[in-house]
This record gives C-alpha cells, sequence and structure tokens, in this order.
C-alpha cells in the first residue's frame, strides 16, 4: 500500500489522528486513549498487517513526553510512525500495546525507566536498568543528579 | 620479552634489599614463586575489555605460558580478579561481593580505561562508578580503550613482579611500601 | 486419644527454587542476570534482570556532538563496532543531504562484512565454549586475530575503532589493505571448513540443538527478534535486502532463511552467514574506485531540526538509530534499538521447559553482548 | 640376589626377608606397610602432577597454543608453583555449610583413589597387594569416590553444588553398570578376577586381540563409561563449567579444592590402568602366539615401559575426548547409558560366553 492510500486508511480508522510532515516515514499523532484500538486494527487487518514494531522509543519534547511507535508490515513492507502524547510530567501514563507486539514490554519498562512514563496493563513494569529504589527519570530533560553526574 | 624489559623501573625491588631472617626469607622465596607462577584469575568481564581479555587467553598470545591458564568460574578458587570494564552503580555491590568471596591471597587487576578511571564514561553520565579503586583495592593498573593483549599480559608480568616481594611476616607490606 | 497432627500436604513434584546465574556467570556472556525457576533441572521461567552495565550512553549522546557520539557506539556493541559507526554516520549525512564518494561507500561495506565474520567467530567461539567444547574457542580466536590484523594496519586499532566520521572515513585503507584482506579469504575458506569439522558435524552438538528452544516465525516478528536468530525462524529481516545501504546493491548475496527456528538453525545461519559475507567482500574488493575518502564536511555539524531514523544490519540483528534534532549541535533525544535487547525478550518464551543445559545453549544460539543490551 | 627390572619378585622377597632377619615378625610387617604407603604417597602425588602438566600440554597442543613454558624448562615446575600456591591459600569457612561433611568430603574423594591404585600390578612383582578379586575390589572403591561428591554437593549449601552432585551420583550409578559388565566381559574369557593372572593370561596375546569382537565391544564400551565415571568432558556434567560455575566444588578453596583437582587426574590414572592391563596385557609385553622370536625381542623392553605406555596411550585418548567433544546434557547422558551402552553390554557378555565355551577365542 502506498503512502496515500495508507493515510487515507489510517485517518478512517481514527479521525482525530493529526498528520506530520516527514520526509522518511508516514507519522501520526494518535491521542492517547485510541492508540490501543488502533494498534489492534494495525495489526489485524489484513490489508495494514503491521506485525513487527521495530522500535518505540520515549522522548522528553520538555512541553510533552511522547511515545514514539516505529511500525512494519513483513508483509506488505510498508512502515509507519505513530506518536502518543502527554503533558502530564507527574503521572504520564499511556496504554501498553505489548499484548499486540510482544517485543515492546521490554521497550516500555525501558521508556517507564528513563523517562518514568507509565504503561497502563503492562504485565510487569518495574524499572529494568536501574536498581528498584532509584529516584527520578535520567532521560527527562529536568532531571538533575549532584552525586553521580559530572558536568563538562 | 626479556626480563630487563618488563623491569623498567627499580623501585620495587629495592624495597626488598631490606633484609631478613635467612629461614623466613627462603620460605618466602618459595611461597612467592608459587604464587607469582599460578594466577588463576576469575571469569569475569564486563564489557570490551573481556574480549581483549579473552583474545590474551587465546592461542596467539596465550597466557597460560605464565601459569595463568586456569580459569576458575568459582570466586573462591580465583586468585586474581580482572575488572575488564566499566563498573556501574548496580554492579558494584557485586563485585565488592565477589572480591569478598574470594580467598586470600587476591589480586586485582585494573584492566582497561573504564577500570581505571571511568574513562570514556566519565562526564555527564549518571550510572557510572569512575574508578574501580572506589569499591576493591587495585594492584595493577592497566591502560587503554581496550589495552590491548600485550599491555594485558605487561600487566600481569607487574603484578608477578610484585607478588614476588611479600613477605609471611607482613603480607600486606608492600603494598604499604609502593602506595 | 492420639492427637493428630495435620502436617501441609508438599507436593515436591511441584516445588520450584530459584537460582541466579550471573551477574558473575561464564554462560551469560557479561554481567546479565536471569533468575531461573526451576522444577528439578527444568527450567520453570525466567525473569531478565538487566542493567549490570547500564552506563547511560543515550543520556551522555544528549550533551555530546554527533562526532563524539561515533565514540560511544563503538562500545555499545563492541563486536560490530563499524556496523554501529555506520547507523551513526549514515544518519547525519542523510539529515544533512549530504552524497558520500562511491569509494567510501564500498569501503564502508567491506569493513562491514569483514566486521560481521569477525563477530560471527567470536560467536562461534564462546557458542562450542558454552556446550563445553572448549577447542572452538581458541580456533575461533585463532582466526580472529587475522581480521584484526588487517583492521590494526589500516585503522590503527584492534577492536574499538571509530573509523567512519560522518561524510567519509577517518583516513585512507593502507596500501596493502585489498591484498590482505583477499589472503584472508583465501586461508579462511579453509579454515571454516574445520569449523565444520569440529562442531557441525558432531552429533553431541546436533542432539544438543536440535529441536532445543523453538521460536515459530510469528513469535520472532512479535518478539521483534531480527539478525541470524530471526531468520532462523524463517523472519525475512535482513536490512542489507530489504533497505538496502552502502552499497549492498551492487553486491550479489542470498537472505539466509531457515524455517527450522531452533537452536541449530539459529548455529547454521550464521555459520552460512560468514560464507554470504565473504562472498560479499570478494565481489566488491577488487572494484573500490579512486576518490577522495571524505566528503567536504562543516566543522560543526548541525542537524536541521526534525526527526531521523537508520536501520543497519549489525551482526546481531537490526540496529535502528532514532534521533530527535531541534536544530543544534547537539541531539535532542538520541535512542538507540538495539538488536540484543529485543533478543533477550524472547529468551524466557522459548526456553521454557527446557533443561539447564539447554539454556545455555540458547543463549549462546542468541549471542548476545550485554553491554549492547544496557547501552 | 639378582635384581632385574623385569621381575620385582626378587627384590621384593630380599626386603621381606632382610626385615624378617632384623625384627620381629610383627614390626617387620609394621615396616613393610609404611614403605608401601609411604612409596604409594609419593608415587600418587608425582602422577597427579605430571598428569596435570601433561593435560595442559596436550590441551595446549590440540589448541595451537603453547601451553606453559615460563616454569623450569619447558614449564615443567608449572604444578608444582601450583601446588605450592594452593597449599597456602586461605580455606573458606562456610557459615551456612554443614562444616563436619564439608571439611570430609574432599577426604573420601581423595581416599577412594587412593585405595584403589593399591591392587594394580605396575610390573611383575611390583603391586601393593594382589587380591584375588582384584577387578571387584577397584570397581567397588573407585566408585566409593562419589559418595565424596555427594557428601561435598550436599554440604556445601549452594544450588549449583547440589545439582552437580546430583548429576553426578545419577551419571555414576549408571555407568558404574557399564564399567562393571563390560569388565566382566573379560572374566569370562580369563577366568579370574586376579590382576596378577589376568596379566599372565595375556603373555600369548592381549584380551583386546584375543577375545574377538567382543573384547573390542568391551573395550569401547569400557572407554565410555571409564570416562564418564572419572566425571570428565564431554560427560564432565557434574562440573558443566558454562551451567554450574564449578558444580560439586564450587565452595571449596584452597588445598581442598585441590584434593578434588588431584583425585579427578589420579581417577583418571586408575582407569587408564584397568584398561591397560585387562584389555592390553598391562605390563605384558606385546606378544604374539607362536612366534618366539618376534616375543623375545619384546620382551627385551621392560614391564615398566610398557605399563606406562599403554596407560599413557588411554589417558592422551581421554584427554582428546575432553578436549573435542560438547558436552552431553544429563538426559541424554542417561539414556545413552540405559537404552545403548547397558543393553549391547548385556548381549556381549553372552556372545563372549559362548565363544568361550565353543574355544573359538585365540
Amino acid at each position: 500500500m502506498d503512502n496515500a492510500t495508507l493515510k487515507e486508511r489510517i485517518l478512517g480508522l481514527v479521525p482525530e489522528a493529526e498528520f506530520q510532515e516527514n520526509k522518511q516515514f508516514l507519522m501520526f499523532v494518535v491521542p492517547p486513549s485510541a492508540m490501543h484500538e488502533l494498534s489492534f486494527a494495525l495489526k489485524h487487518e489484513a490489508d495494514l498487517a503491521f506485525d513487527f514494531l521495530f522500535c518505540l522509543s520515549g522522548v522528553d519534547m520538555v512541553k510533552y513526553l511522547e511515545v514514539v511507535y516505529h511500525l512494519e508490515s513483513t508483509t506488505h513492507k510498508h512502515q509507519l510512525v505513530l506518536k502518543v502524547r502527554t503533558a502530564d510530567r507527574e503521572n504520564a501514563a499511556v496504554d501498553t500495546v505489548c499484548d499486540i507486539w510482544r517485543t515492546a514490554e521490554f521497550h516500555e519498562r525501558e521508556a517507564y525507566d528513563l523517562l518514568g512514563i507509565r504503561f497502563n496493563n503492562h504485565p510487569d513494569l518495574r524499572r529494568i536498568f536501574l536498581e528498584e529504589d532509584w529516584k527520578g527519570y535520567p532521560l527527562r530533560k529536568d532531571y538533575v543528579d549532584e552525586v553521580n553526574i559530572v558536568e563538562l | 620479552m626479556k626480563e630487563g624489559d618488563f623491569r623498567d623501573n627499580e623501585t620495587l625491588e629495592l624495597f626488598k634489599k631490606s633484609g631478613g631472617n635467612i629461614l623466613l626469607t627462603t620460605i618466602d622465596a618459595m611461597i612467592d614463586w608459587g604464587r607469582s607462577n599460578s594466577i588463576w584469575p576469575l571469569t569475569f568481564a564486563t564489557s570490551c575489555c573481556g574480549i581483549e581479555m579473552m583474545a590474551t587467553g587465546a592461542s596467539r598470545h596465550d597466557f597460560a605460558r605464565f601459569g595463568i591458564e586456569v580459569y576458575r568460574a568459582s570466586p573462591r578458587q580465583a586468585d586474581v580478579i580482572v575488572v575488564a570494564g566499566t563498573i556501574v552503580n548496580k554492579m558494584a555491590p557485586v563485585l565488592k561481593r565477589l572480591y569478598d568471596q574470594m580467598s586470600d591471597p587476591k589480586y586485582v587487576i585494573a584492566m582497561g580505561a573504564c577500570a581505571v578511571s571511568g574513562g570514556p564514561f566519565f562526564y555527564n553520565t549518571y550510572h557510572v562508578v569512575r574508578g574501580v579503586d572506589h569499591v576493591i583495592p587495585v594492584d595493577v593498573y592497566v591502560p587503554g580503550c581496550p589495552p590491548r593483549p600485550e599491555a594485558l599480559l605487561y600487566g600481569v608480568m607487574q603484578l608477578q613482579r610484585k607478588i614476588k616481594l611479600e613477605t609471611m611476616g607482613d603480607p600486606r607490606k608492600t603494598e604499604e611500601l609502593t602506595r | 486419644m492420639k492427637e493428630v497432627i495435620n502436617l501441609p500436604v508438599r507436593n515436591i513434584e511441584e516445588e520450584e527454587y530459584h537460582i541466579n546465574m550471573g551477574p558473575q556467570h561464564p554462560s551469560t556472556h557479561g554481567v546479565l542476570r536471569l533468575v531461573v525457576s526451576l522444577q528439578g533441572e527444568i527450567v520453570k521461567n525466567l525473569k531478565p534482570h538487566c542493567g549490570y552495565i547500564h552506563r547511560g550512553i543515550e543520556k551522555m549522546c544528549e550533551k555530546d556532538t554527533y562526532p563524539q557520539i561515533i565514540h560511544l557506539t563503538d562500545r555499545m556493541d563492541y563486536l560490530s563496532a563499524h556496523i554501529n559507526n555506520h547507523a551513526v554516520c549514515m544518519l547525519v549525512e542523510k539529515a544533512l543531504e549530504i552524497d558520500v564518494p562511491e569509494r567510501v561507500q564500498y569501503i564502508r561495506t567491506i569493513v562491514d562484512e569483514l566486521n560481521r565474520i569477525a563477530s560471527h567467530q567470536l560467536w562461534w567461539c564462546s557458542f562450542g565454549m558454552d556446550l563445553g567444547g572448549l577447542t572452538c574457542f581458541f580456533y575461533g580466536l585463532r582466526d580472529r586475530e587475522k581480521i584484526l590484523d588487517i583492521f590494526e594496519e589500516s585503522f590503527g586499532s584492534r577492536l574499538l575503532h571509530s573509523y567512519y566520521t560522518p561524510g567519509g572515513l577517518m583516513m585512507d585503507i593502507h596500501k596493502d589493505f585489498q591484498k590482505n584482506v583477499k589472503d584472508f579469504i583465501k586461508y579462511f575458506r579453509k579454515k571454516i571448513k574445520d569449523y565444520d569439522r569440529i562442531l557441525t558435524g558432531n552429533i553431541i552438538m546436533h542432539e544438543r540443538t536440535r529441536g532445543v528452544g523453538f521460536l515459530s516465525k510469528e513469535d520472532a516478528i512479535s518478539y521483534g527478534v531480527t539478525g541470524p536468530s530471526g531468520r532462523a525462524s524463517g523472519f525475512a529481516c535482513d536490512v542489507r535486502k530489504h533497505h538496502p545501504y552502502g552499497v549492498y546493491e551492487k553486491a550479489d548475496f542470498k537472505e539466509i532463511l531457515l524455517p527450522e527456528g531452533d537452536t541449530f538453525a539459529r548455529y547454521m545461519v550464521r555459520m552460512h552467514e560468514m560464507r554470504e559475507s565473504m562472498k560479499i567482500i570478494e565481489q566488491l574488493i577488487d572494484n573500490i574506485p579512486a576518490g577522495d575518502y571524505s566528503a567536504k564536511m562543516k566543522a560543526v555539524i548541525k542537524l536541521p531540526a526534525g526527526e531521523y531514523f537508520q536501520r543497519v544490519e549489525a551482526a546481531r540483528g537490526e540496529l535502528g538509530v532514532y534521533v530527535v534534532s531541534d536544530g543544534n549541535k547537539t541531539p535532542l533525544r538520541m535512542k538507540f534499538r538495539s538488536p540484543n535487547f529485543s533478543n533477550l525478550g524472547v529468551l524466557d518464551h522459548i526456553s521454557r521447559g527446557c533443561k539447564i543445559a539447554d539454556l545455555v545453549a540458547i543463549g549462546a544460539s542468541l549471542d548476545y553482548v550485554i553491554p549492547d543490551i544496557d547501552r | 640376589m639378582n635384581f632385574s627390572i623385569y621381575d620385582f619378585t626378587s627384590f621384593n622377597q630380599w626386603i621381606d626377608k632382610f626385615l624378617n632377619d632384623n625384627l620381629n615378625p610383627f614390626w617387620a610387617v609394621v615396616v613393610e606397610l609404611t614403605i608401601i604407603g609411604l612409596v604409594v604417597l609419593l608415587f600418587y602425588a608425582l602422577v597427579g602432577l605430571f598428569l596435570v602438566y601433561a593435560e595442559r600440554k596436550v590441551c595446549a597442543f590440540m589448541q595451537n597454543r603453547v601451553g606453559p613454558n615460563r616454569v623450569g624448562p619447558y614449564g615443567i615446575f608449572q604444578t608444582i608453583a601450583d601446588l605450592f600456591k594452593l597449599l597456602m591459600k586461605e580455606l573458606i569457612h562456610i557459615k551456612s555449610a554443614d562444616t563436619f561433611l564439608f571439611n570430609i568430603a574432599p577426604f573420601i574423594v581423595i581416599i577412594a583413589s587412593f585405595m584403589a591404585i593399591a591392587a594394580i600390578p605396575f610390573a611383575k612383582g611390583l603391586h601393593a597387594i594382589d587380591f584375588d578379586i582384584g577387578i571387584l575390589y577397584v570397581i567397588a572403591v573407585s566408585s566409593l569416590g562419589v559418595v565424596g561428591v555427594l557428601l561435598a554437593g550436599w554440604s556445601s549449601n549452594n544450588k549449583y553444588s547440589l545439582i552437580g552432585a546430583m548429576r553426578s551420583g545419577a551419571q555414576i550409578v549408571s555407568y558404574e553398570l557399564s564399567v562393571g559388565l563390560s569388565l566382566l566381559t573379560i572374566i569370562v574369557l580369563a577366568g579370574t578376577m586376579q590382576f596378577s593372572q589376568i596379566v599372565e593370561g595375556q603373555a600369548n596375546g592381549w584380551f583386546l586381540f584375543k577375545g574377538h569382537i567382543p573384547a573390542f565391544v568391551a573395550f569401547v564400551i569400557f572407554l565410555i563409561a571409564s570416562t564418564a565415571e572419572t566425571n570428565r568432558g564431554p560427560f564432565d556434567l557434574a562440573e558443566a563449567e558454562s551451567e554450574l560455575t564449578a558444580g560439586f566444588h564450587t565452595e571449596y578453596s584452597g588445598i581442598k579444592f585441590a584434593f578434588f583437582f588431584l583425585a579427578e587426574y589420579m581417577n583418571m590414572f586408575i582407569v587408564a590402568s584397568i584398561a591397560a592391563t585387562v584389555f592390553l596385557g598391562g605390563w605384558m609385553p606385546f606378544h604374539v602366539g607362536g612366534w618366539e622370536g618376534f616375543n623375545r625381542v619384546m620382551d627385551f623392553i621392560p614391564p615398566l615401559f610398557w605399563y606406562f605406555g599403554k596407560t599413557a596411550f588411554i589417558i592422551f585418548l581421554m584427554m582428546w575426548f575432553k578436549w573435542t567433544f560438547p558436552r552431553l546434557r544429563i538426559d541424554q547422558l542417561l539414556t545413552l547409558e540405559w537404552k545403548y551402552l547397558l543393553p549391547i553390554n548385556l548381549v556381549n557378555i553372552l556372545i563372549m560366553a559362548f565363544v568361550v565355551l565353543m574355544g573359538w577365542h585365540f
């Protein structure tokens, strides 16, 4: 499926999705509430069949926190990027997609560990790299650690 | 390598000149000979330097020549822990515990920039121990990122040199003198 | 009347106990910790605990310029250092829309493939060692030294080279590079037969690996298992074929796909891949065009604001680099989608019901490099 | 009084006579026992040290390395340096371990291997004791070692140790059958369990060649089973370095660990000597029945040389196995024994009995 029809198709599924210009990928910002449903459709509808989540990253854009999903279909070879934004920095929470793409389980734990984005319904949401009693989320822009960080 | 080449300073040997009881020094010499020629390392590597440590043990460099052949996986049976790679905050207690589990006499070689000082991960990072000597006492530092196998061999020879100065009466004497 | 004591009935058949494999354990190839629940010798489930070598590379990247970042990527998956460098370099070149000289593309491709062979050789040693055949370890490392000699001659370093820079290479290749590479291929074509003789054809090895740790194609895709491990399950995920970069389009090579999905298939894919890599190098080595070894670059590299993603096929799978730039000389966010991190996720799924010895074999066949998992 | 390196009987009788002439019979026996004990102990230590060195050199040879070469010429003093170091190393006491069993385990292992040496004939007249049930004795004693291994694994209070010990227990109990049955095949042929008579019986050809195919099958089975019984690769599941760090001796340090280490090599020596004695004629030179001239020439080479040559050959074979093959899994190990080796062995004995009854052997 080429990008133009794919765009129509996505907008048909989630009308409130916001299209973003990018040279490389077709990119949408999706409201958090619609994400899980959309993911399910993306994976299971035969003409879309996005079965390979090749990257899941959390980003701190200062104004809001963002989770970026890079998707590819191994049958149709088309790619898609979805973004979910949350402005709440204290209790950032997004629905998990690890029941759809199993690889998300580890990537979501990483995003939780380093950026403090909680994933609802995640089966095992613990810190993955840092100790359980670590304070703060190091990849956030406002993270300060006087003890451990030597600034250059 | 000829003996003179790795003995490029005489400081260590000067300490030995103070003399001692003939019986004790003979026994010392025997034990030190045994210890220095049979240094069994612990199978322990955290990152890149571990690969160079493996290369040191492999066919071309072969540090079995020096009696460092038997890699022991159990810390109880190892003599030297070669800290090959970065130590992070989460790993530091584990490393300390490994060191405690080893039986005396035990030695530590800090291999690579990360183990010596934090190396490339010194600045701007939140989870790195800047030098393994914050956690356990180090006998020999081998710089490099990663050090070549020859460098590790040189480090091991220096450790052998250091062990040869131990005395039974005061096993930690060398450590104080060289500090 | 005697007092009846009701002891709780203990069903010993169902009782589990836990052992900690790692952080210091010979089979975890570093400092991975696996908490394994066992029933007798049978693995019920396991929980990987990472982070024992988490150095915060992604955080460091946010303070570093792009040429500096290249040096950090070396230290993630140190066994495919060149390929990691390649990813970042291509990403910068793509963002700045720089045309890289043809010569650079050829050299990069050849060096990548040499690096892949070296990495697979090391995997082969550790695989043999984990199965208990210690001699494999020495055979593999012996041949790896030959590649390291070539690297050292041209790039001045054995393991971490940082040879690629945005726009080109650090320096030109050594004048003997082509001859040495051809000599190596000739040498290794002979030696790889020894590998087959000592391990591939061994009946104990077949018994230990066939049918062990089965991973279906659907699961491989869902768990994001890429690289040789994914291709052993029939998941066509070779980035070199599907999203070509460098000069892979000009080379004729096969994407090795095996349908079995067990440990032995993962072994065979890597063995075939070494041969395919040699084939690629042979096709390219004589055709390196003359020219500059680097494009003209500005002294300070600033990526235009936006998002960029670059995928390459590292020795262990697909490496993705995701950059969010705000137009400064340092990135706003840099994320590495490291192949080992995703591959580790599947370990629990495929090792359930195996013996401890199988777990070691599965771990060896997934070939994880811990600093790449933890970054 | 004539001593010769071909026959030690007169030498022994001379010592016995000398002692009995000078002391009363009780003290003569005490002195004799002491001498034998010291000689065996010395021999044990020397063989152990040499085997460790030999293994290092053999594995270095197989792995394109040089092996130890800094301590003395060709590194021959390497193992002595190791010994000094291990002697002086700290013995760790583990709080949660069963102290008594933990301490006694290495001694059980080493005593078991020590006792087995007593019955082995090194040359004509050169053995500590010549039981009429020698083979039974050696099998019985050498399998005692597993008690030590089990105790070591259990008392260490370490899960790796326990798994290693359990594996070792299962393994030795199973493979003991094959060892016993394959030796039984030869006993059927030889008609005796006494080592001296077994050796004498091979004066006109080794049992390996005399016994047709059944003897050869028994030899192969014995090699496999005895390698498994000594816990050496590819059957080193009890230690399984890549799985269980160091298996049953994970918690042992210093000289106690050295005991396990030494016992492994001594067990290897013992099974190699048994194989050499039972299948390859022990100290008996290579004879072919009827070729008198040839046999004379062979007799010229001293029996000790024959004995150690054969043993070294079998030890080299076992080292070759270890450094070539990957390790088996526990279920495959037991499958190999119970489903393949044991039935083959049983059939083999029947065939051998048939061969002996019909007088088809040479």
